[in-house]
């Protein structure tokens, strides 16, 4: 059968820079698969290419046998593949309702003519579309704070806001880029219940963590990443038991 | 926000009523006259003369006690040479000021007051743009200066019996600039003359040297211009040069620094003839610190023209509106302001002569009448 | 022949032009303020020193002294304006707005003292001509393509040799940065902007010397010489001069192809057409 | 009341072009300087077809509209490649050609000259003649364009161009269009400008270059950033009180000879004030 999510012999420079040597792995449906691995290893790159912001210099990424090379990042949304960004991105003068509407998919009066012929249709849609968006923020425990503006928002509120908008693109791949860093021990459980929610629903995660402790808690398995190559793959405990990648990871510092 | 904005409309409305009733009113007895000029802007350098002149011959009517004893009072509107601007003040001038003569300059406002002004029935006055489209854009449009085209058809008979066949044309990138080459373009070779070469240069944009040398190329006998303002530059660019063809234009180069330039020597231009007695031009200079230039002297003109006809309504004891004075300038017909004029249609027949510009003086060489 | 003196043209008008986009360039490179109100600073100065000179004020020190109220001019804008609006987090189109204003303020000052009649210099010197191989120029002429190239090769060595110049340099190429390793952007932005303000006054007072003063001038010239950064790359001084002469030279010798009326509409069309395939400039720094 | 219509009649076709330049810059932050551009062209075309006798009015406006739209794409897709500040001088170029067209293309606009004598607009043999009657079709015009941009605005088109404007990489990421949400803002704000343009040279009879120069596309952003962006209300404002600025400073007694460049001045020194104390406008939000 093939596999959910294939990347095959990724390649990508910048520069003098080669972020992505050679990178290939798979993520299986279902799962939380962890992306490990020091700063600069490439992690971020490959959340670049699998969405279509950077064009790989060779290699192909398949999703459900699909191929996704070329596409752009909406179109690979629509595919059923969506990211977060590691410094969140929201739309910071926006409602944290509006921000979830904004991703959410197939939408009536996106474009001016159906918002200027057809506003009763258009208005219409528009309360099922807030109906569906307010479901998400209860989802992940923001209904109270939906009318405020993101820039009213705590950092962790933020960063639940940045898995609504995720959620309201309808994908069912979500690619995570530090969900936990920075979080209070509080939001920190907050979220990873979250996740694990979001997999009991069927969702698959592929989620950059530093956080050993995080990705022993949530991790199926982890992809650990060196200078732009997959190293390993395994259980979070086999992993993180490695010397050898500890190593790596952490510079000798244990 | 709703609520603010209505506030906000109508604290501006309410201004705008208030600078209808606030807007000066005057002694029962004066009588107000309009003028739309653009007083700002590149076009500012002669609309602040042409207000000059208004300005210089009302000021003389009041210190004499004005108009059988009404005093004159002028109501000045910039319209930054844009027609909407000019629209919207020639509004204001006539319900506001109930004004019922408005000085005008520059053809484009001019051609966007005309139908209002036919359809209001207020005397529109020009005595600075010559674009041939004024000649009957509006029955109510009174022109005190021949078209171009009068001066040009006059300057290509001049240059073709001089032998100066072969012309260059360089004109400004603008209204009155390009009706100018226009007119050269019929006129020139209707005088048995030929055009070899024209040239534009932006308006306000004063370095003249590469449309100069492109003309030379052609090697033309004469260069006619058709600019209105930057001719004491172009003069010394020429010389600096030292370009060997003639220079030639109409009366837009009457210009007293270019005249007082040595660098001007030996250029031609047909002149609407209008000349301010000596002790006048002192005054105005005194005055405003300025020559008395031909606009100053235009508007001054024209100045003097409504307020012949004006005492000829009020002698009448008649009502003075831009109707009853139409009639009186057509009753008159001949005026005598700072020139003769005659007025058999809307543009007055004025006399025409031949200038040359030598050692810091503008000397006639020649004088033919505009029709 | 003519070309030659076409060329000569271009390359006079093309100096003048470069200084001040070399200067505009300083000013947008480090501080990103579009700072339109430098075209009222480049016309001020004109008239300043044309008023010193009617005063009886030997030329060259009447340039001078016009180069320092354009100095001061320029830091007043960056320290009482655009710093207070930086300080409310204002974004780019309110700064330009703030600046169109100021912009008008000037040029209406200047008409209202001096009337927007065209004014020429009384000096004489800057009508005399010599001829160069065929190619006559006049000493004004002459001065200005001088007096560029200097200040063009002054501002590189500027730039690139003192400790100033590195310190703008730093600030243009990461603010932020420069905020923490505490070169304090604020105290350079002012002195960036008035040294460019200084630098715009020489062409500012050289150029009417031979050309007149107009109180509305400034704002064509501006906007050539910001067309010249672009191209030219965003921060390359070498860029923005370069471009700046290519784009009068081309100017000047297109008239034998073709009517001038085209000569400005055809300069934006090419810059369009060129931003859409390089819209990066060709000096570009990385 | 003459003065007071024909106030209001160019103050409502300014409102439509505020709404165009709005739309563009203040909604999804397309800094675009050459409205006045797009505003031009309507005009000739609506002029150029009622003088001809090709069209009557109503379709002739339509006609102007749609050009607009596909022109407006064309100037505003540079915006798509270039970055911001960038596109700005590129802005300014296009409209500097534009003007060099409508001065020197003689034939099709009358070149510096203008063209006058436009016939006044007829909508089923009644003619819009005097200025109180015009009232009545700028009045409609304004509020067809005032529909549009609120129907817009409430609509999740409105939404996502505000998202556009905040973070386009996060928009894709949320798996939207940008290219073509930027397009149809685009064409939008083209339609409204074109109106506007075939609006205005009818009720002025006569047009020429200087209406549709850098200055005007200056003055729309004035009006936008003074009104107040990203509101429908302050796209009303601004235009009306700019429109009234000049007349009511023409009550200050200033000597004549330079009262107007006094006036020009204080306008100026207004602009400044704005920007320092109150950078949202009379009734926006901040830029």
């Amino acid at each position: 059968m093939t596999p959910y999510l294939e990347a095959t012999g990724i390649n990508k420079r910048f520069g003098g820079l080669q972020a992505l040597r050679d990178c290939s792995f798979t993520v299986e449906q279902g799962r939380i698969t962890c992306l490990v691995g020091p700063n600069g290893a490439g992690k971020t790159t490959i959340f670049n290419v699998v969405t279509g912001f950077f064009r790989p210099d060779s290699g192909s990424v398949a999703f459900r046998g699909r191929k996704l090379d070329g596409l752009r990042p909406q179109a690979i949304v629509q595919a059923g593949v969506a990211r977060s960004f590691q410094n969140l991105r929201l739309f910071d003068d926006l409602t944290a309702l509006d921000n979830v509407l904004v991703a959410v998919a197939r939408q009536f009066a996106e474009e001016p003519l159906g918002a200027i012929f057809r506003p009763l249709r258009a208005a219409g849609e528009q309360r099922r579309a807030t109906e569906r968006a307010l479901e998400t923020l209860e989802h992940v425990g923001l209904a109270a704070q939906a009318r405020q503006t993101v820039r009213n928002l705590s950092y962790g509120e933020r960063k639940l806001l940045t898995v609504a908008r995720l959620l309201a693109t309808g994908a069912e791949l979500l690619l995570l880029d530090e969900p936990a860093s920075g979080l209070s021990a509080g939001a920190l459980d907050a979220i990873m219940a979250l996740l694990r929610r979001l997999q009991s629903e069927g969702k698959t995660l592929l989620v950059v963590e530093h956080n050993t402790r995080v990705v022993q808690k949530i991790a199926d398995q982890v992809l650990f990443l060196h200078q732009g190559h997959l190293m390993a793959r395994g259980s979070p405990a086999e992993i993180i038991g490695d010397p050898r990648l500890a190593e790596i990871y952490f510079g000798g510092a244990i | 926000m709703v609520r603010r904005y209505w506030i906000g409309v109508a604290s501006i409305l309410a201004a705008l009523a208030g600078s209808a009733v606030a807007s000066p009113s005057f002694a029962a007895d004066s009588i107000q006259f309009g003028a739309v000029l653009p007083l700002t802007g590149p076009g500012g350098v002669i609309g602040t003369q042409e207000q000059r002149g208004i300005e210089f011959a009302v000021d003389e009517v009041n210190a004499k006690g004005g108009v059988d004893g009404h005093q004159i009072v002028v109501q000045y509107e910039d319209n930054q040479a844009k027609p909407d601007q000019s629209v919207l003040s020639f509004n204001k001038l006539v319900d506001l000021q109930h004004v019922s003569v408005v000085f005008t300059g520059y053809s484009g406002p001019t051609l966007a007051m005309a139908p209002l002004a036919t359809r209001k029935k207020v005397l529109l006055v020009n005595a600075g743009a010559q674009a041939d489209k004024l000649a009957d854009a509006s029955p109510y449009l009174i022109n005190t200066l021949p078209t171009i085209g009068d001066e040009i058809k006059v300057l290509s008979k001049y240059l073709a019996s001089e032998g100066k066949k072969k012309a260059a044309i360089l004109f400004e990138n603008d209204a009155a600039g390009i009706s100018g080459r226009d007119d050269y373009l019929k006129l020139i070779p209707a005088a048995g003359g030929e055009i070899v070469a024209q040239e534009p240069s932006q308006f306000g944009q004063t370095d003249y040297r590469p449309a100069l040398l492109k003309l030379a190329g052609s090697n033309p006998d004469v260069v006619v211009l058709s600019i209105t303002a930057g001719l004491l530059q172009l003069a010394q660019q020429y010389r600096q040069l030292d370009m060997k063809f003639m220079v030639a234009g109409t009366t837009f180069m009457a210009d007293p620094p270019t005249i007082a330039d040595p660098a001007s020597k030996g250029f031609i231009h047909t002149q609407v003839q209008i000349d301010a007695p000596a002790d006048m031009a002192a005054n105005f200079k005194k005055k405003y610190g300025s020559d008395m230039d031909f606009f100053a002297k235009q508007y001054y003109n024209a100045a003097t023209v409504v307020l012949t006809c004006l005492a000829k309504v009020l002698k009448e004891k008649k009502e003075v509106s831009g109707e009853n004075l139409r009639t009186a300038l057509f009753e008159i017909r001949k005026f005598q302001g700072l020139i003769p004029m005659e007025f058999k249609t809307n543009t007055a027949a004025t006399a025409i002569g031949i200038n040359m510009m030598s050692d810091g003086k503008d000397q006639r060489i020649k004088e033919i009448s505009s029709e | 022949m003519i070309w030659l003196q076409l060329l000569a043209q271009g390359l006079v008008t093309g100096c003048a032009l470069g200084v001040v986009a070399i200067s505009f360039s300083l000013i947008y490179a480090t501080t990103r303020i579009f700072h339109v109100a430098h075209a009222g600073v480049y016309t001020m100065g004109g008239y300043v020193a044309w008023s010193l000179i009617q005063h009886g004020v030997p030329d060259p020190l009447a340039l001078i002294l016009a180069i320092a109220a354009c100095t001061a001019v320029g830091a007043l804008i960056q320290h009482q304006l655009y710093h207070r609006l930086e300080r409310r987090r204002a974004t780019q189109l309110v700064i330009l707005i703030a600046s169109l204003g100021v912009l008008a303020v000037i040029q209406n000052i200047i008409a209202a003292v001096y009337t927007p009649n065209i004014l020429q210099f009384a000096s004489a010197w800057g009508g005399r001509t010599l001829s160069l191989g065929g190619v006559l120029v006049s000493y004004a002429q002459l001065l200005i393509v001088l007096v560029s190239l200097a200040t063009y090769g002054g501002l590189l060595f500027f730039a690139h040799r003192t400790l100033l110049g590195k310190r703008i340099r730093a600030v243009a190429s990461n603010p932020f940065l420069a905020e923490i390793t505490r070169l304090q952007p604020q105290d350079v932005y002012v002195i960036v902007i008035a040294i460019a303000s200084a630098v715009v006054c020489l062409p500012g007072v050289l150029v009417p010397f031979e050309l007149g003063l107009q109180p509305y001038g400034g704002v064509t010239v501006l906007l050539t010489a910001t067309i010249a950064m672009i191209a030219g790359g965003v921060g390359s001084i070498t860029g923005a001069f370069v471009l700046a002469v290519a784009i009068a030279v081309l100017q000047n010798l297109s008239l034998l192809v073709m009517p001038g009326e085209w000569s400005i509409g055809v300069t934006f069309f090419i810059f369009v057409i060129f931003m859409l395939f390089r819209p990066r400039g060709l000096f570009a720094a990385g | 009341m003459d003065f007071l219509n024909s106030y209001i009649v160019l103050a409502e076709i300014y409102v439509l072009l505020a709404l165009s330049t709005n739309l563009l810059v203040g909604i999804v932050g397309i800094f675009s300087v050459s409205q006045a551009a797009v505003f031009g062209v309507g005009a000739y075309i609506v002029a150029a077809l009622l003088m001809g006798d090709i069209l009557p009015f109503l379709p002739a406006i339509l006609v102007a509209a749609l050009c607009c739209v596909a022109l407006n794409i064309l100037v505003t897709l540079p915006s798509l490649r270039v970055a911001g500040d960038y596109f700005v001088v590129t802005s300014f170029g296009i409209q500097l050609l534009a003007t060099a067209v409508f001065t020197n293309w003689t034939e099709g606009t009358g070149g510096a000259n203008g063209l006058p004598g436009i016939p006044p607009p007829a909508i089923l043999g009644f003619e819009f003649d005097s200025t109180g009657q015009f009232l009545l079709l700028s009045s409609a015009a304004l509020a067809a364009g005032c529909l549009c941009f609120w129907l817009i605005m409430r609509a999740p088109f409105g939404r996502l161009l505000r998202a556009i404007r905040e973070d386009e990489m996060a928009v894709a990421a949320a798996g939207k269009n940008v290219l073509r949400a930027k397009v149809g803002a685009a064409a939008l704000a083209g339609a409204l400008a074109g109106l506007a343009g075939g609006v205005y040279g009818t009720f002025l009879s006569f047009i020429d270059p200087s209406s549709f120069d850098l200055d005007a596309s200056i003055l729309m952003l004035t009006m936008v950033v003074v009104g107040g962006a990203r509101t429908l209300t302050g796209s009303i404002l601004g235009p009306f009180l700019l429109l009234a600025l000049p007349q009511l400073l023409t009550l200050v007694e200033i000597p004549s000879t330079i009262a107007a460049a006094m006036r020009q001045l204080i306008y100026g020194l207004l602009l400044i004030a704005f920007m320092l104390f109150r950078p949202q406008g009379l009734a926006g939000e901040r830029l």
